[in-house]
């Protein structure tokens, strides 16, 4: 017993000193505001912020005297909390989504010719500029994707990318990732949008897409402030959103969609409800 | 016998020359519209230099030259200009070309200047072959003039001539050394000059018995060693065309010129005959028209900006629906969204296939059969990179040589689970590029 | 209510083998019968129980810097005492779990569940926080063992299921069988969680 | 017009050269061996043939649909698969074994992994390695080969090379008359697993492959080239003990595992290099396991050894890239 009790005893207190000597020899200055900031952060490395990951733009919010750059997947929240750690005005930032400005899928919109090889957009748009028709339409082929950090889209079975809103953190890597542009980016409260993104004149639209924008002009007519059309498209301006409801029913292509009463389940805005995922992408 | 030369890996694709190897070039005849591109050449694309409605002279500049890496393109006949605009180019893409009616006469411009190589100097050929818009015939258009002012720290000691023609289908370099040995001879002779060198190879394939006698013949008594390779694809590709004839291996992201050699296409070299000796500019080529979607294949002389529709009706037409168009050859050729494509100076066959030809399959996964890894000439394991590629790791494709892909195509050609390896390996270097550019 | 979410916790959303992960060296190399199973895990329970107690109730005495020897110190005993228990009272089993049982020491869930749960909080959600995750343990360990069980040796608990004419699959009773057996378990339960996942939205 | 082509980038030509060509032409390499298997163990052998070709198949389904796959048993890898597992099995082997055996191959050996391409054991192997461990009685009781229409019942015996072995565990000798009837041994009249019996029916099948260029002879040649060199030395050094290498050739599974096993693509490396060095390393496993392990054969131990040492050597056998001056190691 008595031996049991020294033993550990004393063992305990050789590896007692040696911890002191070890804790004061090799303690490291790590600045605890960093590590605080990297647990708020998102985590997804998404270098929307423009630094190499998350622990980058922690280390600069540390060591610069303002915060330079805002995290566009943490929103307000994420800002709000930093800003309280580091004990500056908290950053005013303007939520934001990606939406795919397109609804022709391959049902909807035409083919220029078969497209066989790589199932990768930016590989198809080197072959001819794109199997599509219409040159800034969808092409379907997911590398925006494959591309989201967050998993927000998916591909409908018909060939279009379809941008969920809930977990859209608006860090913009599809729009870097899309060869056509048809991903902008759009604040979080729009909620009406002209789905189309060819500069194609009106006959030529109508030739190759059911669903794309002849800029047929009848929604500036309808809302001036709301729409306007440039380079034979029309898109919706963003600072009077709340008006360009009115001019949805008069859309005679249905490219534009309203989506006030809130958004189908899961999805962005085309009229699919189940994004299935499509087998032929094993490639 | 002894062994042919060669150099590792590559296949051996069904070839299929049979169907126009024996057919003597026919001159194609004019179109109702000539459609010539500004944009010809790798390098900067000329600048046009004529309007609407001015008549031109066969031989006539009608866009000019921007800057070093870039030559002037010509009128290929005599007729008025009766547009300039975006009109379907080889790319896929809309691009500037004029637009030519020929008024019939086909009328050469008056100050064609004939000249002796002999008595021009160095300088002065190179001019004229800038000048005559000469480029790379093969099909990868380079600018000639370029390609023959190494810098000085590159010392040329060898110059080869490229008369394998690798690729299926194309005999349109086959015929040129047939029917035409001394214009290749004469060209050969101005690049001795210009590059001042004793050491002349010219490389063809064993498949062209009767080109290497042609050639051997045409060039007794010479220094010029006419040399019969293996039959193996892509012999006609650049370095490999050099360490099978020289035994140099020219260093990885390296040019030919670090190793002291220049290569040029057989078909260049007759070009630059034309250019130096005649003052003629590059306006027409050999094209072989041919494919199972074509009904009487042909080598044809086409005049650059001959819309391909025209070629195919010099040779009776298309047999059944098309599926393919391919401008070039199969393995390396751009396919085609329409015959309204003019040809152009890099156009060395057009090729067909019909409704039937082309099987659409799946791919599979990857089975490790390393059929890749023993097709690829440039010694890479396409497999891994392309595996790399789709996961966006690029670093890990650049670690593993991706730029050192010449996109010879054995890869896919190769690939039991129909991979488009290839197309990986591009998409891949196009990223590393991104990447570097950003670097910067 | 907090208590029994901390409770139901390690059962099925945070348990130690099948979610975490942890503890992997007993849960591979002792389930080959579900007595083993359940003996193992219940000894690691026990532990774990005595250990969270002891390392709550002394949280805001141990020193940051030196809490992992602190912790190791504590679980040694618990895991000294456990031993000469079973050496006392289930011989048998005792000499079945071998080394396995002093190796309790170095079982990452009871360190993990100290420095992560116990340190943090107070006694009372400690216990419920090592009954817990001792259960889901235990449930784990008994899962395997039974499984290993009655395909490698044809019984339960030692009833013999299948009758003489059974043709053991010794292979499950081996190492891989155990790698095999918790690779389709936890397969399964990310089955039954991507289903469940599925039918909530 | 155009929208009715086909564009792609290059090339746009292809060898025809496709997967499910190439598993076919080694179905059909298989089929002498499972003629001569048929032929020499009757209804037996022909039964586990079905049995495992008919689950591979079946089991492949089911994980296909399990796992949302795309149905791929056309390509007739698991067909394959299947065959290959037959031929591992001895006659006596019980349906149930082959049923369990296919199911092991096709979900532990195969489809855990992500399918076809993605194994990084050969599927056949695990099964056939899984089974032994797990039903050694089952797995290890030959019948000697009873010919069709020979009216004799199957007698159970031994396999020449566990003859050998436990002679040697006996005795530390090798058993009396041990060296006669490598003539009935080359056309597959001994005991052993249905398709590792006949040599001849293999390398007729191995012929086809080479003529089919389905294989190289990289990995067969520095297998049984390693094999008969280390078993020479061996035998070399002490002719009483130790079999000569003819015997390590003809008996047990080695010609069925250097041609068809250990060739398989995907657990094979991609380089002739990496093949060679694969195949060495096979052979060196081989005899060890032969002459100094606990069982008397050692070709599925030293292939499965050799399939998880393919990425390694895969690694260190990189081609050397055109225009570089050594091989970029990492």
């Amino acid at each position: 017993m008595f031996a049991a009790i020294a033993s550990l005893g004393a063992i305990g207190l050789l590896a007692a000193l040696a911890l002191g000597f070890a804790a004061k020899k090799f303690a490291v200055e790590v600045d605890p505001r960093e590590l605080a900031i990297l647990e708020i952060l998102p985590g997804a490395n998404c270098g929307a912020c423009g630094y190499p990951g998350c622990s980058g733009y922690a280390k600069m919010v540390v060591n610069g005297d303002k915060i330079a750059a805002t995290c566009p997947p943490g929103g307000a929240m994420v800002m709000g909390k930093i800003a309280n750690i580091m004990g500056f005005a908290p950053v005013e930032i303007d939520p934001q989504v990606a939406v795919v400005m397109c609804q022709g899928d391959n049902q909807k919109s035409k083919e220029k010719y078969h497209y066989l090889g790589l199932a990768d957009c930016q590989a198809a748009q080197k072959v001819a500029d794109g199997p599509k028709q219409c040159p800034g339409g969808c092409l379907g082929l997911g590398t925006c994707e494959r591309t989201c950090p967050f998993g927000a889209i998916e591909m409908t079975e018909e060939g279009l990318a379809v941008i969920s809103r809930k977990k859209c953190t608006g860090c913009g890597k599809c729009v870097e990732a899309c060869p056509r542009d048809v991903i902008h980016m759009t604040p979080l409260d729009a909620t009406t949008h002209v789905l189309c993104n060819s500069h194609d004149r009106g006959v030529l639209v109508r030739k190759y897409c059911d669903i794309g924008c002849i800029a047929c002009q009848i929604c500036t007519k309808q809302v001036p402030d709301a729409y306007r059309v440039e380079d034979s498209l029309a898109t919706v301006v963003y600072e009077y959103y709340d008006e360009a409801p009115e001019a949805v029913d008069k859309c005679p292509t249905k490219c534009i969609r309203d989506f006030t009463e809130g958004y189908p389940e899961g999805s962005s805005f085309a009229d699919i409800s189940v994004p299935v995922k499509r087998g032929r992408r094993a490639a | 016998m002894a062994r042919l030369k060669t150099f590792p890996g590559g296949l051996h694709p069904p070839d299929n020359k049979a169907w126009t190897a024996a057919k003597a070039i026919e001159i194609c005849p004019l179109p109702e519209e000539l459609i010539i591109p500004l944009s010809q050449h790798i390098g900067a694309p000329a600048e046009a230099c004529v309007a609407v409605g001015d008549k031109v002279k066969k031989g006539q500049v009608v866009g000019r030259a921007k800057g070093f890496v870039s030559v002037p393109v010509h009128a290929s006949t005599s007729g008025e200009v009766t547009a300039i605009e975006p009109r379907p180019h080889a790319s896929g893409r809309n691009l500037p070309a004029v637009v030519i009616a020929p008024d019939g006469e086909d009328e050469w411009v008056d100050d064609l200047a004939a000249a002796d190589p002999e008595a021009l100097s160095v300088e002065e050929i190179k001019d004229r072959l800038r000048d005559a818009g000469i480029v790379g015939m093969g099909g990868a258009t380079f600018p000639a003039h370029v390609k023959l002012s190494p810098p000085g720290e590159k010392p040329i000691d060898t110059l080869i001539l490229n008369g394998v023609e690798c690729e299926p289908y194309l005999t349109a370099d086959h015929r040129l050394m047939l029917e035409t040995p001394g214009k290749v001879r004469q060209g050969i002779e101005i690049l001795r000059k210009v590059l001042a060198v004793d050491n002349i190879y010219l490389g063809i394939e064993a498949n062209k018995p009767d080109a290497i006698a042609q050639m051997r013949e045409e060039c007794a008594g010479s220094d010029i060693k006419v040399e019969a390779l293996e039959v193996k694809y892509p012999q006609g590709a650049e370095k490999q065309l050099i360490l099978a004839l020289t035994g140099r291996e020219v260093p990885s992201g390296g040019l030919p010129m670090d190793v002291g050699v220049v290569v040029q296409n057989v078909g260049t070299a007759a070009a630059i005959a034309d250019a130096v000796t005649l003052g003629q500019p590059l306006i027409e080529r050999i094209c072989t028209v041919t494919g199972s979607g074509v009904n009487e294949p042909k080598n044809l002389r086409v005049r650059v900006g001959t819309p391909l529709a025209h070629l195919v009706e010099q040779c009776g037409g298309l047999d059944g629906e098309p599926s393919k168009l391919i401008m070039g050859g199969p393995m390396m050729g751009m396919a085609q969204l329409t015959l309204d494509v003019p040809a152009t100076r890099g156009t060395s066959g057009l090729l067909i296939f019909r409704r039937g030809d082309i099987k659409v399959r799946e791919p599979g996964p990857c089975i490790r059969c390393g059929r890749c890894v023993s097709a690829c000439p440039a010694g890479l394991l396409p497999t891994t990179i392309a595996a790399y590629a789709r996961l966006s790791m690029f670093d890990e494709t650049e670690e593993f040589k991706a730029m050192d892909c010449i996109e010879c195509g054995c890869c896919s050609f190769s690939c039991p689970s129909l991979i488009p390896l290839v197309q990986t390996l591009r998409y891949a270097k196009g990223a590393i590029l991104e990447k570097r550019r950003k670097m910067q | 209510m907090n208590l029994a979410r901390e409770f139901s916790k390690g059962i099925w959303r945070e348990n130690a083998v099948f979610r975490l992960l942890l503890g992997l060296c007993p849960t591979l190399a002792v389930t080959t019968s579900a007595e083993n199973g359940l003996g193992m895990g219940l000894a690691t329970t026990f532990v774990l129980i005595c250990s969270n107690i002891v390392v709550s109730l002394l949280r805001k005495l141990i020193p940051a810097k030196v809490r992992i020897p602190a912790f190791i110190v504590i679980i040694a005993s618990f895991v000294t005492v456990v031993q000469l228990g079973m050496e006392a009272y289930v011989y048998d089993l005792y000499k079945s779990l071998g080394i396995f049982i002093p190796l309790i020491v170095v079982n990452c869930l009871i360190l993990g569940r100290a420095e992560a749960f116990a340190s943090r909080n107070n006694p009372l959600l400690s216990v419920v926080d090592g009954i817990g995750m001792g259960s889901g343990f235990t449930l784990a360990l008994f899962i395997l063992g039974a499984v290993r069980e009655i395909l490698g040796s044809g019984t339960l608990l030692g009833f013999s299921l299948f009758g003489p004419g059974y043709q053991p699959f010794l292979l499950m009773i081996l190492p891989p069988g155990a790698f095999i057996t918790l690779g389709f378990l936890l397969a399964g339960m990310n089955r039954i969680d991507a289903i469940r996942s599925v039918t909530r939205s | 017009m155009s929208d009715q082509l086909y564009l792609s980038s290059s090339p746009h030509i292809h060898s025809g050269e496709t997967t499910d060509k190439v598993m076919r032409a080694v179905i059909y390499s298989l089929l002498p061996a499972c003629g001569v298997a048929i032929y020499f163990f009757g209804l037996p052998a022909l039964m586990l043939l079905l049995v495992c070709t008919v689950g591979a198949v079946a089991f492949e389904a089911l994980c296909a649909k399990l796992f949302h796959s795309k149905l791929a048993i056309a390509d007739g890898s698991a067909a394959l698969t299947g065959i290959l597992l037959a031929l591992n099995l001895p006659p006596s082997a019980p349906w149930w074994l082959a049923l369990l055996g296919a199911a092991i191959a096709i979900i532990v050996g195969k489809q855990v992994y992500g399918g076809l391409g993605y194994n990084p054991f050969n599927p056949a192997l695990v099964a056939r390695v899984v089974l032994l461990i797990s039903f050694p009685v089952q797995m290890t009781s030959w019948s000697a080969p009873a010919p069709l229409g020979s009216g004799v019942d199957a007698l159970t015996t031994a396999t020449p090379l566990g003859e050998w072995k436990t002679a040697v565990m006996l005795t530390g000798k090798l058993p009396e008359g041990m060296a006669s009837g490598f003539g009935s041994y080359f056309v597959g009249n001994m005991a052993g697993c249905i398709g590792e019996v006949s040599a001849i029916a293999l390398l007729l099948g191995a012929l086809y492959l080479f003529w089919k260029r389905i294989i190289t002879w990289q990995i067969p040649v520095s297998f049984i080239g390693t094999v008969v060199v280390v078993g020479g030395l061996f035998w070399l050094s002490d002719a009483t003990r130790y079999p000569d290498p003819l015997f390590h050739l003809l008996t047990g599974g080695l010609i069925l595992g250097a041609f068809f096993m250990a060739t398989d693509m995907v657990t094979s490396p991609v380089t002739g290099r990496g093949m060679l060095v694969y195949g060495f390393g096979c052979g060196l496993v081989t005899v060890l396991i032969r002459l100094f392990g606990g069982y008397p054969e050692g070709v599925s131990f030293a292939i499965l050894l050799m399939n998880a040492a393919t990425p390694l050597i895969d690694r260190y056998t990189r081609p050397r890239v055109f225009g570089t001056v050594a091989e970029v190691e990492r």
